[in-house]
């Protein structure tokens, strides 16, 4: 834990060094029942990947920073009748995470969906627009925190920062450097 | 702003999707005459009613889906994957 | 040749003896305070007539009125589901220009704007049509291309096109942000000086008016409910208010002309969309030419009375509703304030919506059908009341000759089965 | 002239009352058309300037007369002013602060003096729609004319300079919106709160409660009683001087928040479960002679005025009264000290003759002929009912001439009424109903939530759609009323607009016998107000004149918005996402000059493009090319997809090696290019345009998904994931060779259309392509983008001594037309099908099948189509525009689609399209220059200009 932590009610911190995956392979098939996560769920497996339903036979894995080659081997390692396609989209995708109590005060500035408990509770995962920008979102809470990890096409990165930056000024937002920990990824 | 029920994300603003037109059959690309074939490509059914049509989920899922939908009113009774697209997925 | 239907006065069977429009009249009016006479007269349709013109917006109404005036046929209904003007006609942001890609548009609409220019006179109906200049902004170089490509050929058929630069454009315009740093730079725009706006309503009402002296009859709140064919032929329609014989039916609609076709059984390469328009409150005259983005989708232009008159391109689904969408406002005056950002504070006032009908080469469908004594007149996305006059000069010369005018016969059906689409998609994102 | 004294003229103001909303601890001035005027914290603009004795506001649109205070509302149509740079502010529902400047519109040369009112002098020779029956002739003159009528266009003035704010949107999923915080509102507002519903209470004004706050003592009591309530209910989410703008399709509610502190206006966009619709009604004129005159108002406004903002309306009162409303208006201008000289009851046969005065109203003449002098007339002759949102919602609004006024008729399942648009009676009864109303709205919003839930994957199962059956909500009764529009006398019904119920009568007579054309033609209801005053009474007098009923006459339809709203709400913060490449801080610090093109930012050039060229053909040079769209295919079936995808054949492509191919659509006509390499077995990379890219990705998962969903393979976008940069030149092998390790470059282990991957610069897992757009030796070099910035230095740093220079997209444009290469959507257009581009080489039509196989076959077939061709001026130092057309005398064979001085060559170079008979090399076409100039071309006989037989890019 960063002693670094800021105590703000909205915080926003760039985690793009995180390793991240991109796996396909059939909705209902071998791999989706070894993944465990559904379209629409995120859950954190015992090495500490954010496993993350992002779409109907479509997974993100989340990692620490440099895991990549583990994480696809571990994937690929599961053998599954149906094609599966593994891709390290470490370099592909930016993700920041936003964090503190006003996030529910400003992600409705720039997404449509309903962040309620109801209806995107701790571990959900959703696709949508953020800022006109196709993003995935998942909440992860931590230590009764409200956050989520948004995770868009890398060259809209700089833009959705700002964009962010920009919506959450009015709440006092603070920038959090990235600390590889900060995903709530076990050491 | 009409919601759609997109079968995989459940109902979200009509903005996440592109209108993909009526659904429509391909012909036979080796069988078919000028006539069939353009009528394929331009003539629509246009009806002031329920029609058939493909949607895109853009900002979501990224997946195609068929919806009847009311051309007046803009209701939507029934979103569906396209029916081959289930059974290979299965 | 001007006031033609008065020089004629009484040469005609059937010719309504109307009351001149004139300033002179206005005052011996006011002062007498005598009352005008009905525009065009209301009565109930006969069992038949020799033509049935279905739609009566300003290509119906401009189709009959050249008929009788043209043809001498004035045995002849326009028929129209609701008032008068209330469809398209009446649901436009007006904005008349010749300044297209093909030289088979810029011909046709080139047409259209000079009986435009003659029609206050021609109908003693002032239909106010302000001449103050289109502007089409290019956002990119491949849209500077595209302006070049459009102001050349316009150039060749004799039409008034030119590129212009952004310090030009500041000129027309002092309120457009033409700064270099902007999400769209301004790098030139398309300058059409003949373009401009008039008001939409008046040339409805103009050629109701004009017709109505040539005895043709207007039905409104008279829809059509079947369009009867035997053997290829077409034999009557029928309506709300009883049938009628006729062997000619032309179809003038807007929005619901691929359903009125489809009762004659004839296919149309046709989806109709919600077109949205909006109007702010009024504020003292800034703002002379028309404005057009087609990158940013929005066209712009103020009204005599002050309101800024917004339009976008057409909605992205097809549909039969006239309800205006919360999205279009959002993205329009989103559009707006790229362009002249100082009017934040403006307030927009009211929006609506017309239907389009979406053909697939962004042209219009003219001409003869394969049901014999059916013409259509359709397909006219969102250039429809631009072409309004020479639509009407052009069908009426068909159904009255039977020969297809040449000014119209790149438009015709055959084209879309036949492959010979007219390339003037090349043009338009936004085309109005 | 006291410009800069305060103004002091006779004082309005009276003393404490007690629902005023004023805070008199606050006081301070602001200027009215330059002068100053004192005011209270909590006066509108309009209180304020009553409360000095001010009585007239503006000058009416047409006739330029004189205009006071109708409703002390938002709504009231002479009360609109300018603040500053913002025009049309509502004078009557603004708060007015210190130093604000405000001034009046619409008045020349002066409020009190105007000259253009000399119009109404000439009323009668303006009869509606004058226009349409002058100015025809000559046509020359209509500008002139039009230039004058410009002048009388009303509202205030725009602002060149005006700045842009901080406005903002955001998204809502409320259970339940009440639209109107009146008591109805409140109490709806409360009941769906306390069965459970998150609740968005909005009201136009600046506080809650409605008609309760000009009440009396028992109103003002119940109001607290109401607003207790509210604050008891954390889960109802209150916004004042606010308004739901807008009911769209979906439950879609759109509301406008004012009085923010950080920020000038929210759009708030609604996606509620259930609507409450609870806007109160509108008081509406009566229409007299001179019921425009300053002086004349509303019995609302006259409370309002006195109990609101303590000031008293006027001196000595006439009040046509038909309702308990205006009872209450005769009591409380009596207790305020106005003299009411008489009151008019129309319940028992009162009315107003018409109004005389011309700065304001000096003399009444009641229905009895008898004459009273007052400077007040008071009237309350019922109610509109704003059934706007109802509208909106579908609902046809029925009238009821027992009340005198609409009804709704049938709601969607998601739209619920209260308050004085369903009934009247008592505030018990009122309140009653409005708890049953909110208690039914939230029941609903339970049922409509669940049905939400059940299709999201994310949401909790938890809640079970409710099986509770309906509240019952009891009906209001609904008192009677006169039908009162109109006197005997003729007067203004539409007063934003200036239409006299004469011009209603005239239009009528004339032809336009619809409520829509007489509408239309009148101009009537479509001013400021949008005919929230104006309907009722503009229907009564078509429907006088027709000699139809109300019912038939219809109502019209109320279009959004409820309420004017800001560009800059409505545009808020205006995301427009732009895309950069890892290596945009390098250009930048390079200066290089930026090309918008779609989303990405590019370096259009660094200084010199010509330079640049120059340095690609002898040394080499280095451009960023990240925007090519990327996408990674695995599977099985990928060469059979890329089979049906691309004109050409793919079944034989190797491993390691790629190759160029065109995408047609179904229609033929080509959509995409681009180099797709075979990076293993069953693993591709597909490049694709830049602005290509994102509609080819959901192209093809269209073909994959709905078309051909059998074939096993699994696309993914890789564009941002590379770096993508592209060397190019005679030295770029040694270039490469010094960064690259691990992979043998020379021609005969690494030849052309050939991929290897590799380390470069130290980074692992570089793919290196040997093509080139340029016609160079180049390499394409795809590099994991975190370090795309890192190897771009390397090659600078590594290369400098070769000459190495950046390039930007205008060199890249130079060398690929040199080399004759087109670009889709330039070169090619909307409708040119395959072999109009000169790649017939590429077309495969013995192939089973491809998308757009069948045209291509009979473009084959038929070959009259334009062609793109080479072409080369006679005169070399003339470079036409691109888009300057190929003509023969008059007629258009073709055009330049791209063209350039190329310096390689030392002469203009082109490429053009080109009707049939003219695309055989070496015959001469005139083109047209834009100045009107004419020069001749050569056809060539290949589309490059420079090395023909690809030996430099082979070598």
């Amino acid at each position: 834990m960063s002693a670094r932590r800021s105590l703000a009610n909205l915080r926003i911190a760039d985690c793009t060094p995180l390793t991240k995956v991109f796996v396909q392979a059939f909705e209902k098939g071998m791999l989706a029942r070894d993944l465990g996560v559904e379209f629409g769920r995120a859950v954190r497996d015992e090495n500490g990947t954010l496993r993350i339903g992002s779409g109907p036979g479509e997974w993100l894995l989340l990692a620490p920073p440099g895991s990549a080659p583990e994480v696809v081997e571990r994937v690929e390692a599961v053998r599954a009748e149906e094609p599966v396609s593994v891709v390290d989209v470490t370099h592909g995708r930016a993700l920041v995470r936003i964090s503190g109590a006003k996030t529910v005060d400003l992600l409705p500035k720039v997404c449509g969906i309903d962040m309620s408990d109801s209806i995107t509770p701790d571990g959900a995962a959703f696709r949508s627009s953020v800022a006109k920008v196709l993003t995935d979102v998942v909440r992860d809470d931590g230590e009764g925190t409200r956050s989520y990890l948004l995770h868009c096409e890398r060259s809209f990165g700089q833009y959705l920062f700002d964009a962010l930056l920009d919506a959450g000024e009015e709440f006092g937002i603070e920038i959090e450097g990235f600390a590889s920990n900060n995903s709530r990824s076990p050491e | 702003m009409i919601l759609l029920p997109c079968p995989h994300c459940g109902p979200r603003n009509a903005s996440e999707f592109r209108y993909a037109g009526e659904a429509s059959t391909r012909p036979d690309p080796n069988a078919t005459t000028p006539e069939e074939w353009r009528a394929y490509l331009y003539i629509k059914n246009n009806p002031a009613g329920w029609t058939t049509e493909k949607w895109f989920h853009r900002t979501g899922c990224r997946r195609y889906f068929t919806a009847e939908r009311h051309t007046v009113t803009n209701e939507v009774r029934e979103t569906r994957l396209p029916a081959a697209r289930l059974e290979s997925n299965s | 040749m001007t006031r033609s239907f008065f020089s004629r006065n009484g040469t005609r069977s059937g010719y309504q003896k109307q009351a001149r429009y004139s300033a002179f009249d206005l005052f011996r009016r006011g002062l007498s305070g005598a009352e005008w006479p009905r525009a065009w007269r209301s009565r109930d349709p006969k069992s038949s007539y020799d033509v049935v013109v279905i739609g009566g917006g300003v290509h119906g109404l401009a189709t009959a009125y050249y008929l009788a005036k043209e043809h001498g046929i004035t045995d002849v209904a326009v028929l129209d589901k609701g008032y008068i003007g209330g469809g398209a006609s009446g649901r436009n942001t007006a904005i008349i220009r010749s300044n297209y890609l093909t030289p088979e548009g810029v011909r046709f609409y080139d047409r259209s704007v000079k009986l435009y220019e003659n029609l206050s006179a021609e109908l003693n109906f002032n239909v106010m049509f302000s001449q103050r200049g289109h502007l089409t902004l290019a956002h990119n170089d491949g849209a500077v291309r595209t302006m070049r490509w459009r102001a050349e050929v316009n150039k060749l058929e004799g039409i008034d096109s030119e590129v212009i630069g952004p310090a030009e454009i500041k000129n027309l315009v002092p309120f457009m942000d033409t700064s270099e740093h902007t999400r769209y730079p301004i790098l030139g725009a398309l300058y059409h000086p003949p373009g401009g706006i008039i008001r939409h309503d008046a040339v409805v009402w103009g050629y109701a008016r004009g017709a109505d002296a040539h005895d043709v009859h207007i039905h409104p709140y008279t829809e059509v409910q079947g369009i009867d064919v035997e053997n290829g032929r077409v034999h009557g329609v029928r309506t709300n208010r009883g049938g009628i014989a006729t062997s000619k039916v032309v179809n003038c609609t807007a929005g619901y002309s691929s359903l009125i076709s489809g009762m004659a059984g004839v296919g149309m390469p046709i989806g109709t969309f919600p077109l949205q328009a909006a109007v702010t409150e009024r504020v003292k005259p800034f703002l002379h030419p028309v404005v057009v983005s087609g990158t940013l989708h929005v066209y712009v232009s103020q009204t005599d009375r002050g309101e800024l008159v917004f339009g976008a391109s057409v909605d992205p689904f097809t549909s039969y509703s006239t309800r205006g969408s919360l999205e279009f406002i959002e993205g329009l005056a989103g559009h707006v304030l790229e362009l002249m950002p100082s009017l934040s504070k403006l307030r927009l006032l009211r929006q609506w919506a017309g239907l389009c009908d979406m053909t697939p080469d962004y042209s219009p469908i003219m001409g003869v059908t394969p049901v014999e004594g059916f013409y259509i007149d359709v397909g006219w996305g969102t250039w429809g009341f631009k072409a309004g006059p020479v639509s009407g000069e052009a069908m009426a010369e068909l159904v009255a000759t039977g020969k297809t005018p040449k000014i119209i016969a790149a438009f015709d059906l055959a084209r879309f089965a036949e492959g010979r689409l007219v390339g003037e998609k090349g043009a338009a994102a936004v085309g109005h | 002239m006291s410009r800069g004294a305060l103004k002091t003229g006779k004082s309005m103001r009276l003393g404490r009352q007690p629902g005023e909303v004023l805070d008199r601890s606050r006081q301070f001035v602001f200027t009215w058309n330059g002068r100053k005027y004192p005011a209270f914290g909590g006066d509108t603009i309009i209180s304020a300037l009553s409360a000095a004795g001010e009585s007239v506001f503006s000058r009416s649109f047409k006739y330029h007369r004189p205009r006071g205070l109708l409703t002390a509302s938002f709504l009231d149509p002479g009360c609109n002013v300018q603040v500053g740079d913002e025009p049309n502010v509502r004078g009557a529902h603004r708060k007015v602060e210190p130093h604000m400047a405000a001034s009046a519109q619409n008045a020349w040369p002066s409020l009190r003096f105007d000259v253009k009112s000399a119009n109404r002098y000439l009323e009668r020779f303006l009869p509606p729609g004058f226009y349409y029956k002058t100015f025809m002739e000559p046509q020359r003159l209509w500008p002139l004319y039009e230039r004058v009528l410009q002048r009388f266009a009303g509202g205030g003035k725009a602002s060149p300079d005006a700045p842009h704010g901080y406005y903002d949107k955001r998204y809502a999923h409320p259970d339940v919106v009440v639209a109107g915080g009146g008591p109805a509102g409140m109490g709806a507002a409360v009941a769906a709160a306390e069965a459970g519903a998150r609740v968005m209470l909005v009201e136009e004004e600046h506080e809650l409660g409605g008609h309760l706050r000009w009440g009396d003592e028992e109103d003002l009591a119940a109001l607290r009683r109401l607003g207790e309530e509210v604050a008891r209910n954390s889960t109802i989410e209150v916004m004042t001087d606010s308004v739901v703008t807008g009911r769209y399709d979906g439950n879609w509610v759109a509301v406008s928040q004012r009085s923010l502190p950080r920020v000038e206006e929210r759009l708030i966009k609604a996606r509620t479960k259930t609507l409450v619709v609870a806007p109160g009604l509108i008081e509406r004129p009566y229409v007299f002679q001179g019921n425009d005159a300053p002086g004349v108002m509303l019995s609302t406004a006259a409370r309002r005025l006195i109990n609101l903002y303590a000031v008293k309306p006027g001196e000595r009162a006439v009040v046509l009264t038909a309702n308990a409303e205006g009872d209450a208006a005769v009591a409380d201008l009596e207790r305020a000290g106005v003299e009411v000289a008489r009151v008019e009851d129309a319940r028992n046969g009162g009315d107003i003759g018409r109004v005389r005065g011309g700065q304001g109203a000096r003399e009444v003449e009641c229905g009895d002929g008898a004459r009273i002098e007052c400077d007040l007339v008071v009237t309350a002759t019922g109610w509109t009912a704003p059934t706007s949102l109802l509208n909106m919602a579908g609902d046809k609004p029925f009238y009821n001439p027992a009340a005198a006024r609409f009804f709704p008729s049938r709601l969607p399942e998601d739209v619920l009424a209260t308050g004085g648009i369903a009934g009247d009676g008592s505030l018990d009864e009122l309140l009653e109903h409005a708890r049953a109303t909110g208690k039914e709205a939230a029941r609903r919003a339970r049922g409509i939530g669940a049905a939400l839930r059940a299709g999201i994957p994310q949401s909790t199962d938890g809640e079970e759609a409710p099986q509770d059956s309906p509240v019952t909500i009891p009906d209001l009764p609904v008192n009677g009323h006169l039908e009162l529009f109109r006197g005997r006398t003729h007067g203004i019904v539409d007063y934003s607009e200036d239409v006299s119920s004469k011009d209603l009568v005239a239009a009528v007579k004339e032809g336009y016998d619809s409520a829509e054309l007489a509408k239309r033609y009148t101009t009537a209801t479509m001013g400021p107000t949008q005919g929230k005053l104006e309907t009722v009474n503009a229907m009564a007098v078509i429907a006088e004149a027709t000699g139809r009923s109300m019912e038939e006459t219809g109502a019209t339809t109320w279009r959004p918005p409820y309420a004017p709203i800001t560009l800059g709400a409505l545009a808020g913060r205006n995301f427009e996402p732009v895309r950069y490449s890892p290596m945009q801080p390098w250009h930048e610090r390079q200066g290089a000059r930026p090309l918008v093109a779609g989303a990405w930012i590019r370096p259009d050039h660094y200084g010199d493009p010509e330079a640049e060229v120059r340095n690609v053909r002898k040394n080499v040079g280095v451009i960023d090319v990240t925007p090519l769209g990327k996408l990674d295919l695995r599977g099985p079936d990928v060469s059979e997809l890329l089979n049906f995808l691309y004109v050409n054949k793919w079944s034989n492509l190797e491993v390691g090696k790629v190759r160029y191919g065109v995408m047609c659509a179904e229609d033929g006509v080509i959509l995409d290019d681009g180099v797709t390499g075979r990076l293993g077995p069953e693993h591709y990379l597909m490049t694709t345009t830049s602005s290509g890219a994102a509609g080819v990705l959901e192209w093809i998962e269209d073909w994959l998904q709905t078309y051909q969903p059998d074939w096993r393979v699994h696309v993914t976008p890789v564009t941002g994931a590379y770096a993508s940069i592209n060397i190019a030149g005679p030295k770029s092998r040694e270039l490469l060779a010094r960064v690259a390790e691990g992979v043998d470059l020379s021609t005969e282990a690494f030849p052309y259309m050939n991929v290897r991957t590799g380390t470069v610069a130290g980074v692992e897992g570089c793919f290196m392509w040997r093509i080139g757009f340029t016609g160079e030796l180049s390499y394409e070099i795809h590099v994991p983008a975190a370090y795309g910035l890192y190897v771009w230095e390397a090659l600078m740093e590594r290369g400098a001594d070769l000459g190495v220079r950046p390039f930007g997209v205008e060199a890249q444009r130079v060398l690929r037309l040199e080399k004759g290469h087109f670009i889709v959507g330039q070169d090619t257009d909307a409708l040119t099908q395959g072999f109009g581009a000169g790649i017939s080489w590429a077309i495969k039509l013995d192939k089973e099948d491809f998308v757009g196989k069948p045209e291509l076959v009979w473009q084959g077939e038929r070959d009259g189509y334009f062609r793109l061709i080479g072409l080369q001026p006679h005169d070399g130092s003339v470079a036409p525009p691109e888009a300057s057309q190929i003509v023969e005398g008059k007629t258009i064979v073709g055009r330049i689609t791209s063209s350039r001085f190329s310096s390689t060559l030392e002469r203009s170079i082109c490429l053009g399209f080109v009707a049939p008979h003219l695309a055989e090399p070496g015959t001469t076409v005139t083109v047209q220059l834009p100045n009107g100039e004419r020069i001749t071309a050569r056809v060539m006989e290949h589309l490059a200009h420079y090395d023909p037989e690809g030996a430099k890019a082979r070598g």
